[in-house]
């Protein structure tokens, strides 16, 4: 395993002393792990808190900061983090205003934050959290844990984040996460595997001319695996994919503060069409360099206007990761003229930056 | 009376620390099959600190070890094994009251609490493949067991043979819980790592009572 | 070769149409290949240009833009771009201030753009030449093509960039780049090669267990081929080497505008030492992700630390690649108050945002 | 009168673009081995090139055809090669002045002013191991060959013939100039891939030449 790591033990703590050490504007705590703004909490603002497995740098320490998350949870690699990280996290950013997690649908994910979310409830502290499931490629997904969160989680924390930096209280910013995961859709596909440090070998095997499309960004297995194809083949499927998938419906559990327990509801995906306005990512798995997203993005752009369907945003790189993963993966988000203006407000993260 | 005794408690708590290293690579193998290779990592990392922690509890009663376990495996183990056992351990403590140990009823009563909890925790039953596949039979085991008037050694005994067979089922079936439900028919003909780690734990007990009691 | 692209010969050509489709404050021309902005040229400004071979995106087009190029020249990958494409380029971004070109020092660069300024010249637009080359694995310098330019290129490209905004005029430019230059030092490293897509293999071949030290971004040999090292002993190495590295002598060429030639002149590198501000650059070659590279930061942090040298700004990530190359490099340029002035002044590019 | 008509120049650099076509993959070879592997590809790009405009060129003299190749050299080739083969074509077309076609004195003024401008333009020298030790031995056979009175068919052979030893002798050459000197030592056992382009490029007028008059 060739990587640029010392004791596989000391892979995590070490990542983060660095980015820490490179990013003053943020300080990191490393028993338990989570990183926070350096200048927070930010009174009266409710203070987005996300968090997963580690592996998908940037994701979730690099958006970090003025106008996205105030706070980030690192688990072990590809591996959820614990509640009492949440805990410490959620209030060292907590600013008065209440906390909103911000949770990739996985089991382990989903299982650690509500206890968190209870934990926090009884610490007195005001908290909602809401599940991400954007990746259409899950599709038995009454038979399996649910869609997988993916790309949207990263232009959700900025659009909340952004929100929250703009006076929305608690539900107003949980009601519009909601509502984004629902105007949500992504797809990824994979040319290589990753290497987990603690395994030492790839996660799957691929053949030198094969790609798997569907990938989740764990190495979950995607829809097929298929012999090498061109990227324009590739990235019409996966976008036609992406735009027409309708109706997606799951139960999703939310904390009612009043009782004190999750209620259950049910929440429909939001279907594209003719004249919806997208913000797009296309981004890469973490070995693919950007020349060949532009690739991507040149194809993706064709096919969303021949279908009258403006990408009114976009962001094209490496935003949430698989490692050293080579691939891609394509999120569109229905936009707004409310969500673009958050969209396009200040922010200032190691890895999003703007307007400031 | 306490059929198992404080100190049994600690030193069954210190076996699954050694059962989880030893069984590292296998948990993480079969993990690697139909999710993501790090369920060994994940319970050898948990087991390890609370076997860290069990100097502390010398002389403590069971059910308040059981709970700082509890905690403990919440904080370490992560994924989505972490809460379930950190929920089983919480729920368990809950069903032992005495300050010398735990006694037979008292041991049937925590089976079946822990296994309650992760259920509502993971929103599963049985059947999908997961850790409930071993320990719900065991709980259902532990029960009969114990009112057919058992022993503790032949309770324990029966105890682990359910879990045995029930982890073997999960070979059957088709995983539509957790990261596996991914891998759909796919998942069939693999053990399920979570059903695997729940009876190496449960065996760790008879383990260290047979080593006791050597019949 | 799994790469996301289509046919070999259009590599190059949609990949520059994805990029002009995701940035619209820039515009592309395909024949020759050239990058301006969009809303250029800025009249009364000097026209900093860049270009070289492609595959080390993001440089040189995601660097067009406000404060920072004019202009970029992308050649075929890893192929010095012609004098007409720079010709073109210049013009295009010319805004009555002259144009300098920033040159890395590779022969087929140098060449190119020394025929570019004679071309320009000839067009009656006034013309500087500053070339580039940082590289320090580069060590019988007397008996090769000298030094490489490296990673130096992005952080001169910034600030010279922001410095023609200011007002330099293009004499002032040249001999702020000319002493950042001296003032810049670099070393890279290599654990697996890349693919050019005309050639279809790697580049050369490393064994699972080895890297390379002192790479230079083509995949040119360097110092050594060793046994995989922790990050560590490998970053340590490398910051050593460059704190140390001292008196680098070449003889480059200036364009004489009054006497439409070349002329010769010696220049020498100002040594680092203790009391030094940094800005510092770890760079991924394209294939290794964010996460590994704070690792190195970590180490290169410390080491600097205890040499007494202080690293006042950092950019950590992909920004001079060779294609999907797993690897990193570290650069190290000497700041001065002014230097820093001009690194923290707005830019707005595709790559490089802040401050606006 | 010319020795090498119009014509015979166009058939020429049309035989030059077949040739980096035929040997692409050989000089993307060789520049592999002590470079970055483009060397082929470059060249094929701009005698592709030339060729497509060679219609165009029909009837025009000579030298003003060398000089338009001159230019899609520069602006297709890349890399050092390019501005390297263009400032050869560049000067050697101004050696060329008569309407029909090149004399052998000319020729030998050509491959004189095309090999010093790229010496000028690429700070070398022969020993070097690039282009310039096939390019100034076979500019001094031409020389030699032109005052010796031979014809232009043997003043070819000779070009040809003194491009090749050359070619061959940058096999034991350590680079010192462009791409190839970073390897040191290690560029020694390996032919200069500049050195064999020109030494294909000239074989190809030798080609044309030999097959319009068979011996
Ligand atoms: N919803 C659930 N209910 C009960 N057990 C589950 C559930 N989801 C997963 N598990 C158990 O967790 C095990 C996986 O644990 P682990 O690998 O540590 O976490 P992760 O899947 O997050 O990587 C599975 O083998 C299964 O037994
Ligand atoms: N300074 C120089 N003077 C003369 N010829 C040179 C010089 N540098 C390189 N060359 C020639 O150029 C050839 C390489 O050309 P090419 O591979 O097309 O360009 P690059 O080296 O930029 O990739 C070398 O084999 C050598 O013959
Ligand atoms: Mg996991
Ligand atoms: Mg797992
Ligand atoms: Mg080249
Ligand atoms: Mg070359």
């Amino acid at each position: 395993m060739k990587k640029l790591i010392n004791a596989v033990d000391d892979v995590l703590t070490e990542q983060l002393q660095g980015m820490a050490l490179a990013h003053p504007e943020l300080s990191a705590s490393l028993d338990p792990f989570y990183i926070t703004r350096a200048d927070g909490p930010t009174q009266g603002e409710v203070a987005v808190i996300s968090g997963g497995g580690s592996g998908h740098e940037p994701m979730h320490g690099g958006y970090v900061g003025q106008g996205m998350l105030a706070a980030a949870c690192p688990g072990q690699i590809f591996t959820s983090p614990t509640p009492d990280q949440m805990l410490e996290a959620a209030k060292a950013a907590h600013g008065g205003a209440g906390v909103l997690f911000l949770v990739k649908n996985y089991t382990g994910d989903v299982l650690n934050f509500e206890t968190a979310t209870e934990l926090l409830h009884m610490e007195g502290i005001p908290v909602q959290a809401v599940l991400i499931d954007d990746d259409i490629a899950v599709k038995d997904s009454l038979h399996t844990a649910g869609r997988r969160g993916v790309g949207a989680t990263v232009i959700i924390e900025k659009i909340v984040g952004a929100a929250a930096a703009s006076g929305y209280d608690l539900d107003q910013c949980a009601s519009l996460a909601r509502n984004l995961n629902l105007r949500s859709r992504s797809m990824g596909m994979a040319l290589t595997s990753c290497i987990v440090p603690a395994n030492g070998k790839p996660t799957f095997n691929l053949a030198d001319n094969e790609m798997e499309i569907g990938i989740g960004i764990h190495g979950e297995p995607g829809q097929e695996r298929i012999p090498w194809q061109p990227v324009d083949e590739v990235t019409a499927r996966m976008t036609t994919e992406i735009l027409e998938d309708v109706g997606y419906s799951r139960t999703v559990r939310e904390w009612d503060r009043d009782a004190g327990d999750w209620q259950e509801r049910e929440l429909i995906d939001d279907p594209f069409g003719e004249g919806d306005k997208m913000i797009a990512l296309v981004n890469s798995m973490g070995g693919t360099p950007v020349s060949e997203l532009y690739a991507v993005y040149r194809k993706l752009a064709q096919v969303c206007e021949e279908r009258g369907i403006a990408l009114a945003r976009n962001l094209v790189g490496p935003y949430i990761t698989s490692l050293e993963m080579q691939g891609f993966s394509i999120t569109l988000v229905k936009a707004s003229d409310d969500i673009l203006n958050f969209w396009d407000a200040p922010v200032h993260t190691p890895a999003l930056r703007w307007g400031v | 009376m306490a059929d198992i005794n404080n100190d049994q408690v600690l030193a069954w708590l210190s076996a699954c620390a050694e059962a989880m290293t030893e069984h590292k690579q296998e948990l993480t193998d079969l993990d690697a099959a139909t999710g993501d290779a790090d369920h060994g990592n994940n319970m050898a990392r948990g087991f390890d600190k609370v076997q860290g922690s069990l100097e502390g509890h010398a002389g403590k009663p069971a059910g308040d070890v059981l709970k700082a376990v509890a905690m403990t495996l919440m904080s370490s183990v992560g994924g989505a094994s972490g809460p379930l056992y950190g929920s089983y351990f919480m729920k368990a403590a809950a069903a032992v009251q005495g300050p010398d140990g735990i006694s037979t009823d008292e041991l049937a009563d925590m089976l079946r609490a822990g296994v309650d909890a992760v259920k509502q925790r993971g929103r599963a039953e049985t059947g999908e493949k997961t850790m409930i596949d071993a320990l719900e039979p065991a709980a259902a085991a532990a029960k009969q067991a114990v009112s057919d008037g058992k022993d503790v050694l032949a309770v324990l005994e029966d105890i682990v043979t359910a879990a045995k067979a029930g982890m073997e089922y999960t070979v059957e079936l088709k995983a539509t819980k957790g990261r596996a439900s991914y891998q759909g028919e796919k998942s069939i003909g693999h053990q399920d790592p979570g059903a695997t780690s729940s009876y190496y734990m449960l065996h760790a007990l008879y383990d260290i009572m047979t080593a006791e009691f050597p019949s």
